[in-house]
């Protein structure tokens, strides 16, 4: 889950980590009162949970009133990746020196959290990572230490070469640790993390994703939460035990297991069909779930065909087939069907959906080969 | 032989009550898995498919010498369950769960190398040494004895290759699915190095997938170590970035973790990777008859 | 650094430990007023940093208003151990099945902190300790796990039969572990935890003591400190950079050093003697902080004889005999004094003190015999 | 030989810019001991008695090769440094601050265990092998190298003890001040067992105090596992219950941990505890000419 980035700065200041003055505005009057009152020059910020918004002109500066009536102009309603902007964060114009990444996530190697540093903060730091992986630092963090002082200095030393700064950084090094455990984080930045004129540090940004898996825990995080509709989408398929990713294709997918669902696509396209969507409905025989699954995927209008694949497992294929035929008598939809079932019981599966004259093939390669047929017949 | 278990193994299960716990305890001892007890809190005493349950692992450990424990907790308590099992004796944990929080599972991988205790997931169906123990979620039936060494961060299609291999008649030693969160337990490295070291392993199929970097480690991890045949499988050539295809960690973050530069890691060191799942048996052969 | 049971029960409470209804209570009226409102039965319990207040007659149960003002006249200005009764806890009587020990302490051996559990409670855990030590369940707590969730059940179902109380321990023992790493304890007790009759779990006293260590970082606890007269001139010995602790011998003791201060005052004992106090006086040659400890020293009426006992370490005999020398010169007191010098450079500070017509002896046996002849001969 | 450190044991001294630090490293550095460098954050670059200054314990033991480190660092943030010794690639820490909290300590020693990493102390005035290394506040002079092993939770009693060795001619192999807390690294037990396997130590003379129970569990190993003769000394014998006597562990609690329980446990197993200091370098001249 994401938040915005006057979120995560709000959470930043709640644990007294030094950020710029600002306000979060929905509409262009607010950004001039907001600009007036925190005075010139401001930058006006998109915000939106998309990356890049600088590059696709959703940051300004503006120094008159003139200027932010503008900028707010131009970025609200302004579509960034597919995000339609709905508000700005106007943040008061800090003159600063040197610009610094830091940021935490969680490292699969070292089974630890990650905390990185860069003395080359201000760019996408992806960018860093593929041209100069080296001004990276990397410091996988030890549970059981935590972000100790002495760790956080050590970082902190080999990033600034004044000792108040390394002061400053060690503390909130230490600071940012204990964000990333109390909110469950999965990945925090700050970026740039600035000296400014005077000599202190400040989070110019900040970026914050939370670990799905422990939003049960995290009331107040779950509820910053601004689904858009396809993830609405994806929230809804969850509690029905499904989990559905749209994409771009029109074979719509519906699978029992999440690799298998990956490999399924993964022949489409092999074949040189398009997938319309990623769709696990996990390991049950529970027709609702098929019924459930189908509507998601005749809600998306792009879906030409649906091929079916499932691999019973502890799940007999007999009672999937069964669950299936149920399913589809009460869908009555009129949109071409491809069947793949194999596994425990599978002849059994096949007798059943093919007695109820379906269309059934034999292998995975076969299915996708017939569903990009009907496709392309269409 | 094989790896990490065989039909001596003695098997706990926490969570054995629950309603996951006790279908899998029965399918698992339908297997022929040498379940000896079970473990939930407030029901000690009572049994479950005739093993008998204990309130704490440490109790049942103490009263039966079980080694490995298979965990079916709800996952908010799932990372708890892990801890006390590593605290109570057990030498390998499997933990089925899925959604454990990954703050939790970076917790208990410490402890657990602290203790020298080995896991297995979470969010994985377990593993099997066909014919002599399936500690998992695996349908035992499309699994045979042999020497076909296999890994996989997925279920199903896992359950896929395995069916392939079995028809093409070609068994497995032990086959692990390792799972599908970031932060997980055993990964290929490990068990790269225990299929190497086994003498009924001949060969190794390891089944990848988006996210991460763990392929490319093991495919260096092979051109170091590894002298038997391996065959790969990348699940995901056309999931889009970002986004968490199922599995928590298969997500291709900032451009890395794709199935494009998993494949070309294994290619560049000779391990040849399927494009079809129905590939996986053909390479197979093609390896072995060398 | 001690506190009473009230303020020990406040902080469970402050963590939803159930504890009994009570009141804080300086005078007879107070009590009455308090066991009105609290309703019979009520317990008098005596709020003093002693143990064994029970057995001394410092708790009584009081049924009526004239039972409550009986208890409170008895209880108030008692003396227990040496300490005078100033206030008591009157707290609501309470129905009970069963009486539980828990505790934690610091474990030396497995450097640890070590939980305790008996279902032996209600009396005091030492006895328990001496008769029965297999009744006393001692767990060490791993610093990485803590009182993990599973390990707090893993105790209470040792404890209690019943689930909902093993449920209810375990949440308990959790918070308490909390407490005592939050107040940087060194020791926590309920002692005893009752299951109350509707099968609830209360804490029906308590008691926490605190690592003087780390009161530094604990301003909270440290303002719940009510030091004695002996006490609190031992901490003022202590903002001297002296450790003092008075006994009832007439032999002033002065040494340098914890270990040699004790063994000091073991060879007065040895000989006959009775030390009169302990006191180390650090490492240093400062001519201030001799005559601190001579302040200190004569201010204890009981001291006929000090005897001084110096090794030299790191610090030069000399130095030190030229301090002692100039200190004494100020004092101008009339006990009389033994000196002992040993280590480094003892042969030139036995001669500036023995030019100074200061009494000096060759070795710690002949110091205290010394001083034991002094006290003897007065 | 000796044990733990020798001439050429490489030292590194955290704190040394302060006021102890600095004095202290001085008489080291004039007892012979190998100081190679000091670490004090946001001094880096300085020099303290012509010895490097580091910011941080990593960076002065990639440029020097310490292996131990001596702290002089206010005991509040004491045991922050003691993990960043261990963290840092320091072998041996010895802790001088006198205190620390115990919490700290209770984590500190817990992180130094899992990293394989001794420490002595905290609170404790160091160790020394005489004519070789001196680590700590000694008194340098007073020791003389021969083959008597010692061991003491006392700073100046063992001075005392030492210097009536010394004078009657026993010499010692390595001297170890363990500290007076109740939480500390070595102890007894580690260390009679160093010592046993020392070919240089003929003998062993053991400084204890009362609270807590550390001598009766090393007098326990003495019984099961030291061959060498052994003296002991208990200081408290007059210390009143309830008080700590100036070192944090020195505290008689409830009714244990009394000289009189730790004399008892020694010479229940034949070894002889002296009664005034004095008697020490007696009783193990006797013991030796046996």
């Amino acid at each position: 889950m994401k938040i915005h980035e006057f979120q995560a700065k709000e959470i930043f200041s709640r644990y007294s980590i030094p950020v710029t003055k600002e306000t979060v505005c929905y509409t262009t009057d607010e950004v001039c009162t907001a600009s007036e009152r925190l005075g010139y020059p401001v930058v006006v910020k998109a915000q939106v949970h998309a990356g890049g918004r600088g590059k696709a002109g959703g940051v300004k500066l503006a120094r008159t009133l003139d200027d932010a009536k503008n900028a707010a102009n131009q970025i609200l309603g302004m579509d960034i990746k597919g995000y339609t902007v709905e508000k700005v964060l106007v943040a008061q114009g800090v003159k600063f020196n040197k610009e610094f990444y830091v940021g935490m996530t969680i490292d699969r190697n070292t089974k630890s959290v990650l905390f990185m540093a860069s003395k080359e903060g201000g760019v996408e730091i992806e960018e860093v990572a593929k041209d100069n992986p080296e001004a990276i630092l990397k410091f996988p963090i030890d549970p059981e230490l935590g972000m100790a002082p002495f760790l956080a200095r050590k970082i902190a030393f080999q990033l600034f070469d004044d000792f108040s700064l390394v002061k400053q950084g060690a503390d909130l090094f230490q600071k940012l640790y204990k964000i990333f455990l109390d909110t469950d984080s999965s990945l925090v930045e700050i970026n740039p993390l600035v000296i400014t004129d005077d000599g202190n540090l400040l989070a110019l940004d900040g970026k914050m994703n939370f670990d799905d898996n422990a939003l049960f825990r995290q009331k107040e995080i779950e509820a910053l939460n601004e689904p858009t509709e396809d993830e609405k989408k994806e929230i809804q398929a969850k509690e029905s035990g499904l989990t559905y990713i749209r994409l771009d294709g029109n074979i719509g997918c519906m699978v029992n297991g999440a690799g298998l669902a990956m490999a399924s696509m993964d022949v489409i396209k092999h074949f040189g069909g398009q997938p319309a969507n990623f769709l696990d409905i996990g390991g049950s025989s529970n027709p609702q779930k098929v019924i459930d699954a189908m509507n998601l995927l005749t809600s998306d209008k792009n879906v030409k065909v649906i091929m079916i694949n499932i691999f019973g497992g502890i799940t007999r294929c007999d009672d999937v087939a069964k669950g299936l035929v149920t399913a589809l008598e009460q869908l009555k939809m009129d949109i071409p069907i491809v069947i793949r079932l194999s596994g425990t019981n599978a002849e059994e599966g096949l007798r059943i959906i093919a007695s109820q004259n379906l269309p059934v093939v034999g292998s995975l390669s076969e299915a996708a080969q017939e569903a990009i047929r009907l496709v392309n017949a269409m | 032989m094989s790896i990490l278990i065989n039909k001596d193994t003695k098997v706990l299960v926490q969570g054995i009550t629950g309603r996951d716990g006790s279908f899998h305890t029965g399918k698992m001892k339908d297997y022929g898995t040498n379940i000896v007890a079970g473990v939930s809190p407030g029901k000690g005493g009572q049994t479950v498919h005739d093993i008998p349950v204990f309130n704490t692992v440490e109790d049942a450990v103490k009263a039966t010498g079980a080694t490995v424990s298979i965990i079916f907790i709800p996952a908010p308590i799932a990372g708890d369950a892990i801890l006390e099992a590593a605290d109570g004796g057990i030498k390998l944990v499997i933990c089925i769960s899925e959604g454990v929080p990954t703050l939790d599972m970076v917790k208990a991988t410490a402890y657990l190398k602290k203790k020298g205790v080995q896991l297995i997931g979470a969010n994985c169906p377990g593993l099997i040494t066909p014919g002599e123990s399936m500690i998992g979620i695996l349908p035992g039936n499309i699994f045979k004895k042999g020497n076909i060494g296999l890994m996989s961060r997925s279920g199903t299609l896992t359950y896929l290759m395995v069916s392939l291999l079995t028809q093409a008649g070609l068994g497995q030693s032990t086959c692990v699915g390792i799972g599908g969160d970031p932060v997980a337990g055993l990964y290929y490295e490990e068990l790269l190095e225990m299929f190497q070291n086994d003498p009924e392993t001949e060969a190794i199929v390891l089944i990848g997938e988006i996210g991460g970097d763990a392929e490319e480690r093991a495919a260096q991890y092979i051109k170091n170590h590894v002298t038997k045949p391996v065959v790969a499988f990348i699940a995901g050539q056309t999931a889009p970035p970002g986004k968490r295809m199922g599995h928590a960690g298969a997500i291709i973050s900032s451009g890395s973790g794709s199935a494009e530069e998993k494949i070309a890691a294994f290619e560049s060191i000779g391990v040849p990777v399927a494009r079809l799942p129905i590939d996986i048996p053909k390479l197979m052969k093609e390896l072995l008859s060398k």
